[in-house]
């Protein structure tokens, strides 16, 4: 298993780590059960991502996606960056290693859940609810499944 | 290595070895001269059967087997540990001594697997957990083993937290129930003094390149008389235990490396023993750390695991390799899969704490100054991790 | 080579090949400096992982593999060949593929052993014979393919007599009765361009020390699809199709070796056919000899097997040695059983004959003054031998 | 497998190989469907044997052991002669590969069938019938059976 360049730049010096103190809208999603908690804190103005930060307790791919998606997010429309695919993501680091696919849900699902949190806190409809994970059964974990190309374990 | 790792630092002992150099020296002859097929009958054939059967006997009389033909060389510590499982388990059977397997709950998965793939051939296997201390306990073993047990397998010592497992006497309590017993040495060979009539096992695993042999290369102690069906079937070679061309470079390079462990053994063991306690007190120094497996229970001599809490391990380790220091965790991530080590789920750690595992694991070129880089350099990223985590705060109050 | 044995004829490549000094080379740094586990994450291991991938994927490239996950590194050619049979067999059935198998009779005993082992676990296993030509003929294989057979396998090339089987149009009667098709390709690779796609076949089995690669590294090329059961479990590496430590050195050497055979064979190919023609007219011009399988058959450009009726074939072969010439032969006694080879009886040589073979394997470093100094020391041999004999007269008349 | 230092000799240089033209007695064991023949004629004088020669097809243990058999029994009484075993044989060579052992067998029969055929020719009881191959039920190839000593093959 190996990590893209890309990926290790970001890991190595993650971009906009940290919480915004006055954000106006909150995602925190994984589990510490499961080795991966992702936190991002956003500000919009006219429904645009002015500002990103993060913080994620997790492995080397959920500290570079988490990373690149603040970077990628920034500028956008919240109706834009509620699409953004764990694809995109990927494709954008230079690839994950298939076992690692899983942690760019966990970025790409924390963004989301901050833009419904400031939707809703704003009085609207949320709309990243429907488009979660890019599947209605949200389960950031349910792919890494028994991939053909999942990596050996125990030395 | 580049500039941005000023240094390697090898810690991961226990995943691999570096070949000693001795070893090499040993082995190579027979790539391009000595290379006849062990199994000729012409002089290049004799030479190779003489180097073959040389080694067999200077790893027998290292493990105190009875004779040489109870060492079968093979190509894998996990080929070893599935022939044993599989193989002694179906000859058992087929010899009506029931079919019950009895494992320990943090073997190797080279057990694990051939275990579970015996329980979907017709075995029942019942699963010993050891105790937060990192032992198998023989009262534990002693309550599932049954007249119907065949088999009884447990490791030597754990590749993960390096507790070394009342053997001798786990084997009698298999023995007890005219079971046989089987160990998975692949850790223990080298460290501990070996010697199979002590022990009293019926069958156990070893590989080289834990011990600074060659990768690919493998044996199992058979004692004479304990039923086996091969795991590899062809031309019938190892007493037709074992089928295929020898490597018989390969296996003399691996007895080798087991005569520099077992001449050096005495000085190395408290060398190591001491470095291993710098660096479980150097960690244990960091707030919301602790040590995998009691301190005081017979360890290998240079193996360390411990946990710092609310931090993922493989990224801990990625920014130790920035560093140029090689560990290891049993995070899940670190593995590709969702779970963390099943050994340290077994001795009673919860996911969350068992994900900011760290293994460190010395050897024979690790020095004083090895330990106290890693022991400078793992702090600030400890810190930086922490202050990363969105949940260290909230889960562990205000340390570090 | 002490003085008795003037000088040293290694003229059995089939048996094993000394490695070439550049697979040697592209070996070495991998046991001191390249020894990271592969699975490792940090620098030394992900320097191990790129290396065993990359000959991965050398491999795949020159066997024409769609994908290199489809080249699975083994520790030997037996394992391939038992992983293979026993593998697709068990997990074709599970997918209600059927449990016939079908093997041709002179396959090579890593192949025979495991059809064996299915027989008794419930599988229907039918033996092909090669006619006396040395061929497995389509018709034959043809007739006995049902609809309920899960696998065929047929070796590539015969490991005795050296004849190649037309693998391709086999490959397409087990799957219009949409069996699996396996290949024990270890003689094969390297000396015929082998071509998975245009073979056509699901499975092949491969081994380094036949080509100038090391003892105890193996590959088995399964394409995609092909339904398999590991037969090591563990750690689960290769892609889980065959868990232990991968052997990263030796399946360097094992690509290497193969680019090395695939860079030479254009003019190597010509140069052993002619040297074996030499051999062959040779030792046909001694009275009551004889070639085994056609002269005219597609053969491996280096491999020659004769009868020198009235001669026991390990005399002969001893007396051989004597001067320093290595052969070997399919005489019962050569092999410690009471059956003279398998093969030869096969494609219907009387036993009383076959004690009497000659295999003349040549390969990379056999000059014809090799093959002129065997043919000088062969006649004298064979008449002393002959003279010695209380049935050659009566059985042969006066030749000789 | 390996073959002791004397066994090579004695395959390398063979003692007493060939016909005795006005032989006592005559012995002739083995198959050449099994590989190995041996013919041996003897000379007996005053119930000792004076000479021996022999002829083997066979592996280098066949002819060894015939080799060794000739020279053991040279001088011997017949009686004494007919009971050399392949033990004895087996020793004296310094011993035999497991899976070679039969071969010993063939050299003591043959020399046991040569006595008494020199034994009924001189119109005498036979001897050596009843401690053929050391045991009454004959057969040179029974023994390798299925050794767990024995050799690989099939290379
Ligand atoms: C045709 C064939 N199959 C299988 C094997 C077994 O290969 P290995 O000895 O590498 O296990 C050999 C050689 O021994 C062979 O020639
Ligand atoms: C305890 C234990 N068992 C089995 C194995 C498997 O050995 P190998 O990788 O040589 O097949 C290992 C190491 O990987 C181990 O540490």
């Amino acid at each position: 298993m190996l990590y893209s360049e890309k990926v290790m730049d970001h890991f190595n010096n993650p971009r906009n780590v940290g919480v915004i103190d006055d954000a106006d809208g909150v995602g925190e999603v994984g589990n510490p059960v499961c080795g991966d908690v992702m936190k991002i804190t956003i500000k919009v103005e006219d429904d645009t991502l002015t500002d990103l930060k993060f913080q994620t307790l997790g492995c080397g791919a959920a500290i570079a996606t988490s990373s690149i998606v603040t970077e990628l997010a920034k500028g956008m429309k919240i109706q834009d960056a509620a699409r953004i695919t764990k694809r995109q993501v990927a494709e954008e680091l230079g690839g994950l290693p298939p076992a690692k696919m899983h942690c760019s849900v966990l970025a790409t699902d924390g963004l989301k859940v901050a833009i419904d949190d400031y939707l809703v806190k704003n009085g609207r409809e949320p709309i990243a609810g429907e488009i979660l994970s890019d599947n209605p059964n949200f389960d950031p974990h349910a792919e890494v499944a028994d991939s053909e190309e999942s990596e050996a374990c125990d030395l | 290595m580049s500039d941005d790792s000023p240094r390697t630092v090898y810690l991961d002992y226990a995943a691999t070895t570096p070949c000693d150099p001795r070893v090499v020296e040993v082995m190579l002859p027979f790539f391009t001269e000595r290379f006849g097929n062990p199994n000729s009958l012409y002089a290049l054939g004799r030479d190779g059967y003489r180097a073959l059967e040389a080694a067999r006997e200077s790893f027998a009389a290292s493990i105190n087997a009875a004779s040489p033909t109870e060492v079968i060389f093979t190509g894998a510590g996990t080929e070893s540990d599935n022939a044993a499982l599989v193989g002694i388990s179906q000859a058992g059977k087929a010899r009506n001594k029931g079919s019950h397997v009895v494992v320990s709950a943090f073997e190797h998965h080279a057990v694990l697997e051939p275990s579970h793939f015996l329980e979907r051939n017709g075995f029942e296997v019942t699963q010993v957990r050891p105790r937060q201390d990192g032992i198998i306990h023989p009262e534990d073993v002693e309550a599932v083993v049954r007249d119907d047990t065949v088999l009884v397998s447990v490791m030597h010592a754990n590749n993960e937290i390096g507790t070394v497992q009342p053997i001798k006497r786990l084997a009698e309590i298999a023995h007890a129930k005219d079971a046989y017993f089987h160990t998975d040495a692949i850790q223990a060979l080298g460290k501990l003094a070996w010697d199979a009539v002590d022990l009293g096992v019926d069958a156990a695993s070893f590989s080289a390149h834990k011990i600074y042999g060659p990768k690919g290369v493998g044996a199992l102690y058979l004692k004479r008389g304990t039923p086996f069906q091969p795991l590899l079937m062809g031309g019938g070679q190892e007493s037709k235990k074992r089928s295929a061309t020898q490597n018989v470079g390969g296996v003399t390079a691996f007895a080798k490396a087991l005569e520099l462990c077992d001449e050096e053994r005495d000085t190395e063991t408290p060398r190591l023993e001491a470095l291993r306690h710098r660096v479980i007190d150097g960690v244990l120094a960091l707030p919301n750390s602790d040590l995998n497996g009691a301190r005081d229970v017979p360890r290998l001599p240079g193996y360390a695991n411990l946990v710092i809490k609310g931090i993922e391990g493989e990224s801990m380790l990625l920014q130790l390799d920035n560093k140029g220091i090689a560990v290891s965790t049993g995070s899940a991530c670190s593995s590709g899969s969702l779970e963390p080590s099943h050994v340290l789920l077994s001795i009673g750690l919860a996911p969350e704490i068992a994900h900011g595992s760290l293994r460190v694991t010395l050897g024979r070129y690790t020095s004083e100054g090895d330990v106290e880089y890693l022991l400078a350099e793992l702090p600030p990223i400890v810190e930086r991790l922490r202050a990363m985590s969105p949940v260290y705060q909230k889960m562990f109050g205000s340390g570090s």
